[in-house]
């Protein structure tokens, strides 16, 4: 077995990570989960980067620390704006499909004289 | 037709599986063939640290040697919190009465005092141990997110008070440019002797900016887009 | 075998399975939640190695507010998705 | 040490902008915002010219320090001549713009969100070119891409809210791929200057990696051929100074950045193989692109998949740059600029023509040359850029690249590029014969739509000339300190 260091350990784990969150951005259709995955992304490399600052334990180097910082309140930034595109964009689905069920109901109401009048 | 769609999703799948596994492995076989850089930069951070007024490494590379950086971080999270706000203010908030006996009120009461006193330690504490600006902003931020989920109206972001509250932290920075540029004539170069106090004003009205921005992009999706 | 490098092999196993759970799983909300928990698995990892300062912000920003902001989405966007509706277990419950 | 001034006024070039996107946001009234806007433009433009004259006088790069800290530590900030180029041309671009959109907008709430996203679009613009540090890049590419997101969603329809949502995933899916590139390179060589990991750079696994996940990346943000889907959709449903700020400029950023990689940082990875990879996705690019502008149904579609096309031509040069370098950059750089400017005065005019008439589908925009003459001369003499013809600066660059091939006896660019020059003009002229066709039935069009707004558009057109016919000047500025 080559020589495990912690930092190669966490590096394998890192990679391997990468390899989980691109997959599943590539695969998944709910617009959710794709927000999920581009964080996991981030997540993993990431952890390259601290992994290599870890490399020799009791000499770390403290500039991927603060590369790291920037990136996680940058990917917190992204995801929020993301968030809230997506519920906008559901709000205007919701409210497209709300016309599409009343004129559907008015339709229904014309043609059938009894007033059944389902409601959605 | 929906058996031969399923099928090609499956091989799409596959193809997509087998891509992405091939491109970590030659990731690995790089990171295992390549050591690690010699840590050079480590030695000239701790040999500087004293000149930068702080001696917790990571606040002095994230506010003095690389502050360009973070002078940039603030105008990014001040430019998501300026896209998010109309999300906000579309939507009257209600005038909700203060229900006493909800339990997110009773949880309120008790963990917001201590992270405001968590915040403020991790504040201080930061120039020395780790902690510093946006660990702070990210606590009070979880005290302002707890106080809405309990109905309370902490922060009204109509006002253009609340917008000039956004943009403190980069406001803070800015002004410390233009002090430091008239008496060095250099960019963001923190004299020695006031570099600590500078920082931690920095850090001060950036605490409150970015936990105000984090606290905005929560509402703007739990009370917005209704 | 060191005992820290198991529980670091421990630690980066559990990271795998939470991060290829969050995709296996069926509805959204658990998706998120596990996110939730691999945003705080994550934060130990930076402890092991020695991030504290990581470590702090991971957890409160990385965890903390993300999957804040994530399941308020998920109240306002489960709706109208087909699959796992609030109302359906609504109606299961009545 | 002091820096010299004009050291310091790359920093004001990034704190100005700044500061108008904190006075915009905090301002209430419309018309201080707007005064302001026009003010902090021009301000800018003059800072941009004594940059680039000192620049071309002194013909050694601008380097500012930033805080002191030398590079292995700090930051620097240099500004040589490709990027004093790309400033000026962003200043102007935006002051055109800027003074475009103070009229442009109907409603006073949409235009006071425009403005603070609008100022940090510029700052992350200034800040790609002037920054020469990997992970700064990182923080601009960041900010670039997130203003760029809200500024189109800033529109409203659900067509803009959906295409601004699928151009923030794969803005943030490319900005993650370029951080992988930084943290390959930072793992390996410990530095994060450009310069410096020039020095260090040897072709070993790590760094080609880097540099392909880098590549990757910055072919999703300037939507290269397979990975443009997104652009047509957010272009063409942005608002009319958004799409045209997008199309110039903000695609250009991606551009730089990929050139800097490949031929200024990590030159000892760069094979023939790969490049030659490249230019066939790039002529593949502009037969794409032309064909899908050739069948577009509406106008501003069109302009939007001729962007897909024309940024085509900048990835063909890739080839060549291996055999003549110095010529080949100064193509591509004069080539940038032509579309640049080109570009963004082709979709405020499309942007003047959908206000007047109210929807932009070609098919009945017949005979619109009448009602709108200064538009159609706006699209006409941009067309004649994008196509290459004599006056323009398109045809500079275009005779440029095209000799550097015919030397380089590749002579299988030479074709692409007359290829696409000819379906340039098919979809080009497509349009203009569509607007000087005396429609059927008098259709009244009731076009009441005072066109001084164009004036800027009309400036920009008019630059497209000036570069045309008097090549030296910028070509020399270019080649100043290459």
């Amino acid at each position: 077995m080559i020589l495990m260091t912690q930092s190669m350990l966490f590096s394998l784990c890192a990679v391997i990570l990468l390899a989980i969150g691109l997959i599943g951005f590539l695969l998944t259709s709910d617009f959710l989960r794709k927000l999920l995955a581009l964080n996991v992304i981030g997540m993993a490399i990431f952890m390259v980067l601290i992994a290599a600052a870890n490399n020799d334990p009791n000499a770390v180097d403290p500039l991927p620390h603060a590369m790291v910082l920037t990136g996680i309140v940058v990917a917190a930034a992204g995801t929020a704006l993301g968030l809230n595109l997506a519920s906008k964009i559901v709000k205007f689905a919701r409210s497209i499909q709300g016309e599409n069920t009343a004129i559907e109901n008015k339709k229904s109401n014309a043609t059938q004289d009894s007033s059944s009048g389902q409601t959605d | 037709m929906k058996t031969s769609s399923l099928v090609s999703q499956r091989t799409m799948a596959v193809v997509i599986i087998s891509l992405v596994s091939a491109i970590a492995a030659l990731l690995l076989i790089a990171f295992i063939q390549q050591p690690v850089h010699d840590n050079a930069l480590r030695e000239v951070v701790f040999a500087n640290l004293d000149k930068t007024g702080v001696s917790n490494p990571v606040t002095a590379v994230l506010l003095n040697y690389r502050a360009f950086d973070t002078y940039l971080e603030f105008a990014v999270f001040l430019c998501v919190a300026v896209a998010v706000l109309p999300y906000v203010l579309d939507v009257q908030l209600p005038k909700q009465k203060l229900s006493a006996e909800s339990q997110v009120l009773a949880i309120a009461k008790i963990f917001v005092p201590l992270s405001i006193l968590m915040a403020g330690y991790l504040l201080w504490i930061g120039s020395t141990q780790p902690g510093g600006a946006f660990q702070a902003a990210s606590l009070l931020a979880g005290c302002l997110v707890l106080l809405s989920l309990a109905n309370v109206r902490t922060i009204d972001f109509s006002t253009a008070r609340s917008r000039f509250l956004l943009s403190g932290g980069l406001l803070a920075f800015i002004v410390v440019n233009i002090v430091v540029f008239s008496q060095t004539f250099c960019f963001i170069t923190l004299p020695q002797n006031i570099a600590g106090s500078l920082i931690l004003f920095i850090e001060f009205f950036a605490t409150f900016a970015v936990s105000a921005s984090l606290f905005l992009c929560f509402e703007s999706i739990h009370k917005g887009h209704l | 075998m060191a005992i820290d490098l198991w529980i670091d092999v421990i630690l980066c196993l559990s990271v795998l399975f939470v991060a290829s759970s969050i995709f296996l799983v069926k509805n959204t909300f658990s998706a998120i939640v596990l996110f939730i928990c691999l945003g705080l698995v994550v934060m130990f990892c930076w402890i092991r190695l020695n991030a504290i300062d990581v470590a702090i912000a991971e957890a409160a920003i990385g965890s903390g507010l993300t999957g804040a902001m994530l399941i308020a989405a998920w109240r306002k966007l489960a709706f109208n998705e087909s699959g796992d509706q609030p109302d359906e277990q609504k109606e299961k419950s009545e | 040490m002091h820096s010299s001034f004009y050291a310091i006024s790359i920093a004001l070039l990034l704190t100005l902008p700044l500061i108008a996107a904190i006075l915009c946001f905090v301002v209430n009234s419309i018309k201080v915002k707007r005064y302001l806007s026009v003010l902090f433009a021009i301000v800018l433009v003059f800072i941009c010219v004594a940059q680039a004259s000192y620049v071309f006088e002194n013909d050694e790069p601008l380097q500012l320090v930033v805080g002191e800290w030398l590079p292995p530590l700090g930051i620097k900030l240099v500004l040589d001549g490709f990027s004093s180029v790309m400033l000026l041309m962003t200043s102007i671009i935006g002051l055109a713009i800027t003074f475009y959109s103070t009229h442009y907008f109907e409603s006073d709430d949409k235009e006071s969100r425009f403005w603070p996203l609008w100022w940090f679009l510029i700052t992350a613009l200034f800040g790609v070119f002037v920054s020469s540090d990997i992970f700064n890049t990182y923080i601009m590419l960041e900010l670039l891409g997130l203003a760029s997101v809200s500024l189109i969603a800033i529109q409203g329809t659900q067509k803009a809210l959906q295409a601004s949502y699928q151009y923030l995933l794969v803005g943030l899916l490319g900005s993650l791929f370029y951080l992988l590139g930084v943290a390959i390179i930072y793992r390996t060589y410990g530095v994060l200057d450009n310069e410096l990991i020039a020095q260090l750079a040897q072709n070993n696994l790590s760094t080609k990696l880097a540099l392909a996940f880098i590549t990757l990346g910055m072919m999703m943000k300037c939507a290269l051929f397979p990975l443009h889907f997104w652009l047509p959709e957010a272009h063409s449903n942005a608002s009319a100074p958004v799409s045209a700020i997008l199309s110039a400029l903000v695609i250009k950023a991606a551009f730089f950045i990929l050139f800097k990689f490949w031929f200024e940082i990590l030159t000892p990875v760069v094979t023939v193989f790969a490049v030659s990879l490249i230019g066939c996705l790039g002529a593949a690019a502009i037969i794409y692109g032309s064909y899908r502008a050739f069948t577009a149904p509406r106008l501003k579609l069109l302009v939007a998949y001729s962007t897909v096309a024309q940024i085509g031509y900048l990835f063909v040069a890739f080839p060549l740059m291996i055999v003549t370098p110095e010529i080949t950059r100064t193509a591509v750089i004069y080539f940038i600029v032509a579309h640049g400017c080109a570009k963004a005065a082709m979709f405020l005019s499309a942007g003047t023509i959908q206000k007047a008439v109210g929807h932009d589908n070609l098919a009945d925009l017949k005979g619109i040359a009448v009602h709108l003459p200064l538009s159609i001369f706006i699209f006409a003499v941009t067309s004649t850029s994008l196509i290459g013809l004599p006056p323009s600066g398109g045809f500079i660059a275009k005779w440029l690249m095209l000799n550097n091939a015919v030397q380089a006896g590749q002579w299988w660019w030479v074709v692409t590029l007359f290829i696409g020059g000819l379906l340039a003009s098919a979809y080009l002229f497509r349009v203009l014969n569509l607007a000087f066709t005396t429609p059927e039935q008098e259709s009244l069009l009731d076009v009441n739509y005072s066109e001084k707004k164009l004036l800027g558009a009309a400036g920009l057109a008019i630059i497209t000339i000036i570069i045309g016919l008097n090549a030296i000047w910028l070509t020399s500025m270019i080649a100043s300190n290459a």
